[in-house]
């Protein structure tokens, strides 16, 4: 069913460690090595997270092994939709109003 | 799936319900470590007069202890490999190298807290520092915790070999490893490469 | 700490709970010892994982508990019911609401909603046990320290005082010095991760372990709502789990998260809180829309009308529930943009809870109604909760809440929705399941007292609540003045809640009664059920099925009765596998509430030594390799020709 | 049977008409300026959408259960089952979706009004007054007159007044139902609300956010006077009040329950608690509860102050009444 799942050389593994190295390293890249805009900044190196996050999710912790598979994924994904809404949620509520004011 | 080509550690029906307990479990934790993220967001720029990251970050250490981490997610990787592949030995040799990479990041991490003990920056200085110390306390106390408790199935492994139950009970410590380093990715990226000054 | 600032004293009526607490405890202790009971004590319940059983002990602390809170109610209503009465000081009607606040909701209304999930959640998808029966026993034993850890704190040290709410800056060390919000913080949390569990077991439970052929759209509803609620346990209690663990620091540990010094936001503090309490309060009552489901259809004699529509209620109502936190602090100074949205995502939670209200109407419609006891609970729901239902409509309309946010209407809305949807979902659940529970009926006439004293009690203690609210009364005011006009609606109020107390007492006089005697000659059907706990014995055998029922269609049992396809052949009997009892979960329980408590009194070495305990608990749980035991054939055919008859 | 039912419609219609005659008694019913008479006519246009939920459901609940109670003589009788019915489900699934849209537009229609100046007032100049709340009394600052009350706060009449709020500790929230509604007031924030009193007269002020032991006693009044008598007012604090001292401020921030007090000057001048610092002024001491046990002298001297000062705030809300409203 999955590749892992034999004698051969664990090659995403590898792959998969490789790439989390070089996005990390593109990341620092992007931060000191650039001019972007702050922001801009920001969500490059937000979406080389999100790429390493799913690099783990998939190619070491195999998200979507074993019988209940897409219920991992949903939970997965139910899961990043909390995070968000937790995230996002709470910084837009705490400082948008005239109440937020440091 | 067929019985043969099943991992072992599927193999049981309680198998199965622990590791996707476990994956109900890690739901939490996200959760869990967004609230943290959230409301270290919401508190970042509350300094009080008192440092902020951009003062304090060291890149550096920081890329170490990534470093440290994601090698560490890899070669426990390597350890369910070879604990699929029934090689206890080979196994339990890269199960140690993870811990100590492990243990190797939590080093760098309590000098680093040190270090910004150092320059006036306690959990107690201000909102900003009180959100960091405990995102990355949350963290740095589940990676102890993730130590601590494979170094306890190493026991039970070492003892009883790769069995339906020990197998399952490691792979899912190993995706409590993996998961740590995801954070530690959040991490690395929102709250040291966002703090500092580019 | 002297002693006398150790144990709260001076008070009357403290003075007087105390001592009975101490002839309760000890009394109790000397009954137990005379009548040699210690050893079947723990063998049989304490160190039980069986989910039967932590269900019963989670409903009889719900129950307990019930009426802690009552006490603490009614001792409100006292004090409010005339203008500038002495009978309780500020501190110590702030104490009572606040802990009034806390117990029913975190410490009434949960367990007995988990205990009833408990019992009946695996019988009803054909399962043993639930998937981790130790996680559950720990569960319970977490809950049930947490609960017994901040019930002390009225004789120990002082109660909580800020509100169940308990909105920063007040709830910090500056203005809440003493250990009563220490409490708060220590037990909820304590509590909060056993709740955390159930939440992930009940998952797990409901995804694994139905029974074959039972899929998702052939679940009972009761299941359903449980399953949905598990999810949203899981998805809200890790952040109330970070915003007690926020506010432990900055109480104990001098941090500045909520504080109005260095930095600190109180603000955070009340996001933190909402996001979770809001999913809190659907949490209570989702598990309630449950069981009205089971009880509408069965005692109408039909099924349940568009139960696909009810199941999509559900998850839309758990998904919108996420959304809405903010309409607890419309009058924050939000942007008018953050009021409008939120007004809407809280609005919108009304049409699907409208199509659950219609659809049990027509659950009814053309069918037989039987004035059961459990019926006439879930028939009394629908107007008191409609009303509540649109009250809560009312308050979601931000710009509208500016004159009704923190008033008495607030107090008369949340208690019309909490106690029709909860209470009386927990009344109708518990006289539907008590036979699958302890083998015998409780007394429909005694019933009969109880439901009509607690339900009129009920609208006439929170009815004027509505009124004095829009007259201008704040909640959590201990003292009016005479020239408010208040008065009269106070005083009926408060005359409506002794009629409530005297329905509570009719409960409990209730139990008293049946358990001495009720017929024990009740079947194992005795309400022509429709889902599979009623497909075994009564009470419920301790291995739930001999055999594991399959299922093809919605209400298989319903259906299987009709056809007389309900017996089971003896050679389908085989050795059913059964996991052991476990010393860990109390063991476990039991540590956390001795650390908990000297963590409340900031002893910090005390706490580190004793935290010992709960790592030998847990090393001790890793490498525990019990695989439980197995019943016997012999045994089992034995256990159900009993209630069977002789087996084919 | 249909005359029973004809009977509770008839009933039901009666009683709208009623209940909201006997709602005008009741404060919230009873706006006295523009902001809160958007806020009441929003909450009426919504009661009348919730009675007629109401009784649509009580109606159909109350026939239903008469209708297919159990009797006697129903035999072996087997209701059918039913699967649903689409049509009934997409009617009672639309038209809740049109009400909450009809329910929506006026809202946020209102929620965007009410924080600006209210209609028919854009073009005059409002006047700015600083609400400081603390334990457990209301400071009310007015920057431009260079004056300060306490428990109770003049407007002109007919003319807009911006509140800026803050808190110097716990939260609280100013709501003055008559005339604006509520918003929450926060040390180092601060909020805002509008505010118009149509006429003169004396409007009930209260805190409804929970802040401790002295919190059921946190009123004040709002008195609207005619331009000429405020303006009259503002040059009597002048002439004959004291000048509020820093000592004084100090003292005022302890956790008190005291009367009506007015002063020379504004503590604008050497704090804003919207903006921080706060911190200086708190006193954890006195927040210190000792049940039973003997109360530590510090103590002892805030409960005297307190026993005297309720009296003094009793005599003060006599005309602050609340009563006022209620009985005309
Ligand atoms: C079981 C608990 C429970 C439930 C089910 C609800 C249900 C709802 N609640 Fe309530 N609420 C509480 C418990 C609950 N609440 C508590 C405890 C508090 C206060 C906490 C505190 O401050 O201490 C609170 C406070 C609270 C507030 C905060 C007010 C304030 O602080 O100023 C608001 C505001 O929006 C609100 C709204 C609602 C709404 C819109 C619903 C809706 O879900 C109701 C939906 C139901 C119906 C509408 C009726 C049936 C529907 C129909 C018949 C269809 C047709 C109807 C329409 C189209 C309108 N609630
Ligand atoms: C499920 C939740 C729940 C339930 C069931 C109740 C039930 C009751 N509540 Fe509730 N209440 C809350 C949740 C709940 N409450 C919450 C969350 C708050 C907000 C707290 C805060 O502000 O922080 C609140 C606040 C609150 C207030 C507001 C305080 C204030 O703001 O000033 C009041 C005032 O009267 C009140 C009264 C009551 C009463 C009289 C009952 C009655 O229904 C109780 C009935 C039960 C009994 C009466 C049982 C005891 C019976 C006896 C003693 C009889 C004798 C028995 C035997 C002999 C066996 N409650
Ligand atoms: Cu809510």
């Amino acid at each position: 069913m999955s590749s892992t799942h034999s004698s051969r050389f664990p090659w995403n593994h590898l792959i998969g460690f490789i790439l989390s190295i070089a996005l990390t390293l593109l990341a620092v890249f992007v931060k000191f090595y650039t001019s972007f805009s702050d922001s801009i900044v920001v969500w490059i190196i937000g979406t080389l997270a999100i790429f390493q996050a799913l690099i783990q999710l998939f190619m070491f912790m195999h998200v979507t092994e074993g019988k209940e598979g897409w219920i991992n994924v949903v939970n997965m994904i139910y899961s990043v939709f909390l995070a968000l809404v937790i995230v996002f949620g709470s910084i837009w509520v705490l400082t948008s109003g005239h109440a937020a004011m440091h | 799936m067929t019985q043969a080509n099943t991992p072992l550690e599927y193999r049981s029906h309680q198998s199965q319900m622990n590791i996707l307990g476990f994956w109900i479990f890690l739901g939490a934790e996200i959760v869990l470590f967004s609230t943290l993220f959230a409301s270290y967001f919401v508190l970042e720029h509350n300094t009080a007069g008192g440092p902020a990251g951009q003062d304090i970050f060291i890149l550096k250490d920081v890329l170490i202890e990534t470093f440290l981490l994601l090698t560490s997610s890899f070669t426990a990787g390597l350890a369910i490999h070879f604990m699929r592949n029934n090689a206890k030995n080979d196994m339990i040799v890269w199960t140690i190298v993870t811990l100590l990479l492990g243990a190797g990041f939590l080093y760098m991490e309590i000098n680093e807290f040190i270090h910004y003990v150092h320059e006036g920056a306690t959990i107690q200085t201000s909102g900003f520092t009180a959100a960091f110390f405990t995102l990355l306390g949350t963290h740095g106390a589940h990676v102890t915790f993730g130590i601590i408790w494979i170094s306890l199935l190493l026991f039970q492994i070492a003892k009883r070999g790769i069995t339906e139950k020990t197998s399952s009970k490691f792979f899912i410590a190993s995706l409590y490893w993996h998961f740590l380093d995801v954070v530690w990715i959040f991490i690395f990226t929102f709250v040291y490469l966002k703090g500092m000054v580019g | 700490m002297s002693l006398d600032e150790f144990f709260v004293t001076g008070d009357p009526l403290i003075l007087g709970s105390q001592i009975a607490i101490g002839l309760t405890m000890v009394g109790l202790v000397a009954l137990i010892t005379y009548l040699k009971r210690w050893k079947w004590l723990w063998r049989e319940w304490f160190t039980t994982v069986d989910h039967k059983k932590i269900g019963i002990m989670y409903i009889l602390a719900g129950v307990l508990m019930f009426f802690r809170g009552g006490v603490d109610g009614l001792l409100m209503k006292a004090q409010t019911s005339r203008p500038e009465l002495g009978f309780l000081d500020a501190q110590h009607y702030d104490e009572i609401f606040t802990t009034h606040g806390v117990i029913m909701i975190l410490f009434m209304a949960m367990p007995l909603l988990i205990g009833i999930m408990n019992v009946v959640v695996p019988l009803q998808i054909g399962a043993r046990d639930v998937a981790f029966p130790k996680l559950n026993a720990l569960s319970f034993w977490l809950f049930f320290v947490g609960a017994m850890l901040f019930n002390i704190s009225f004789v120990i040290g002082g109660s909580p005082d800020a509100g169940w709410t308990s909105y920063f800056p007040l709830a910090g060390k500056e203005f809440t010095p003493g250990v009563g919000n220490n409490y708060y913080a220590i037990a909820l949390q304590i509590a909060g991760i056993g709740t955390l569990a159930t939440g992930i077991n009940f998952v797990v439970t409901i995804i694994k372990m139905r029974a074959p052929g039972m899929s998702w759209m052939k679940m009972p509803i009761f299941t359903w709502t449980s399953f949905v609620t598990s999810i949203l346990i899981v998805a809200a209690f890790p952040i109330f789990t970070v915003a007690l663990a926020f506010m432990s620091l900055d109480r104990l540990f001098g941090t500045h998260f909520f504080t109005v010094a260095a930095g600190g936001d109180p603000m955070l503090w009340l996001n933190l809180f909402w996001l979770w309490g809001h999913p809190e309060v659907y949490i209570v009552v989702l598990p309630a829309f449950g069981m009205f489901s089971e009880v509408i259809a069965t005692f109408s004699r039909k099924n349940l009308f568009g139960y696909k529509s009810m199941v999509y209620a559900v998850a839309g109502i758990a998904f919108l529930s996420m959304l809405v936190w903010v309409h607890h602090f419309y009058t924050m100074g939000n942007s008018a943009a953050v009021n409008s949205i939120f007004s809407l995502t809280t609005i919108m939670i009304a049409i699907p809870t409208g199509v659950k209200i219609f659809n049990w109407l027509f659950t009814m419609r053309k069918g037989r109604i039987e004035f059961s006891n459990a019926m006439l609970w879930s028939l009394a729901f629908i107007p008191c909760f409609t009303i509540g239902g649109v009250t809560g409509v009312m308050l979601a309309m931000a710009a509208a809440d500016y004159q009704y946010h923190n008033t008495m209407f607030l107090v008369a809305h949340f208690h019309y929705v909490l106690i029709p949807g909860v209470v009386f979902a927990v009344f109708a659940g518990l006289y539907y399941w008590w036979p699958k529970m302890f083998g015998f009926k409780l007394n429909e006439k005694i019933g009969k007292w109880h439901f009509w004293l607690f339900v009129i009690g009920f609208n006439m203690t929170f009815m004027p609540m509505f009124f004095v609210g829009l007259d201008g009364m704040s909640r959590r005011m201990y003292t009016y003045s005479e020239s408010t006009g208040w008065a009269p609606w106070l005083g009926f109020s408060a005359v409506g809640s002794v009629v409530m107390a005297a329905g509570f007492a009719a409960l409990c006089y209730n139990i008293y009664w049946s358990f001495r005697y009720a017929s024990r000659d009740v079947g194992s059907d005795p309400w022509n059920g429709r889902t599979l706990e009623w497909a075994t014995a009564s009470p419920a055998p301790h291995y739930n099925f001999a055999v594991v029922p399959e299922v093809d269609r919605i209400d298989d049992f319903w259906y299987k009765k009709k056809e007389g396809k309900t017996g089971i052949k003896k050679s389908d009997l085989k050795p059913v596998h059964m996991p052991s009892n476990s010393w860990t979960p109390i063991f476990l329980g039991v540590a956390f509430g001795i650390v908990g408590f000297f963590l409340v009194f900031e002893w910090f070495t005390l706490a580190v030594i004793s935290s010992i305990l709960i790592v030998i608990g847990l090393v001790a749980n890793s490498f525990d390799y019990d695989d439980g035991y197995h019943i016997p054939v012999d045994e089992l055919e034995e256990e159900e020709r009993e209630w069977r008859g002789e087996l084919k | 049977m249909k005359a029973l039912k004809r009977g509770m419609l008839l009933l039901t219609m009666l009683a709208i008409p009623l209940f909201l005659a006997g709602c005008d008694r009741l404060i919230v019913f009873d706006p006295k300026g523009p902001i809160a008479r958007s806020l009441t006519d929003l909450i009426v246009y919504s009661i009348i959408f919730m009675l007629v939920i109401v009784v649509v459901i009580f109606v159909l609940f109350g026939y239903i259960v008469w209708k297919y109670r159990a009797r006697k003589d129903d035999g072996d009788f087997e209701p059918k089952e039913e699967k649903g019915n689409h049509t009934l489900e997409i009617i009672w699934f639309a038209i809740p979706i049109v009400i909450v849209i009809a329910l929506m537009i006026p809202t946020t229609k209102t929620i965007y009004e009410v924080e600006d100046v209210p209609q028919g007032y854009e073009e005059e100049e409002p006047l700015v007054i600083h609400v400081t709340s603390a334990d457990w009394k209301w400071i009310f600052s007015y920057p431009d007159q260079d004056i300060e009350t306490v428990n109770y706060v003049n407007i002109p009449a007919d003319h807009p007044v911006q509140f800026k709020m803050t808190s110097a500790g716990t939260m609280q929230s100013f709501w003055v139902p008559e005339l604006a509604g509520q918003k929450y007031t926060m040390a180092n924030m601060q909020t805002k609300l509008y505010m118009v009193a149509d006429n003169p007269g004396s409007y009930y002020g209260r805190n409804t956010n929970f802040n401790g032991r002295g919190y059921a006693h946190m009123d004040f009044e709002v008195q609207a006077l005619e331009r000429d008598d405020f303006n009259e007012w503002v040059q009597e604090v002048k002439d004959t009040a004291n000048q509020l001292t820093e000592d004084e401020y100090a003292e005022l921030l302890k956790p008190t329950i005291i009367g009506r007090k007015t002063y020379n000057q504004t503590h604008l001048q050497w704090i804003d608690h919207a903006h921080g610092g706060s911190e200086k002024y708190l006193n954890p001491e006195l927040y210190e509860i000792h049940h039973g046990g003997e109360e530590p002298a510090a103590d002892e001297q805030t409960e005297n102050t307190e026993q005297e000062q309720v009296e003094t705030e009793e005599n003060a809300s006599e005309s602050s009444s609340h009563e006022g409203h209620s009985h005309h």
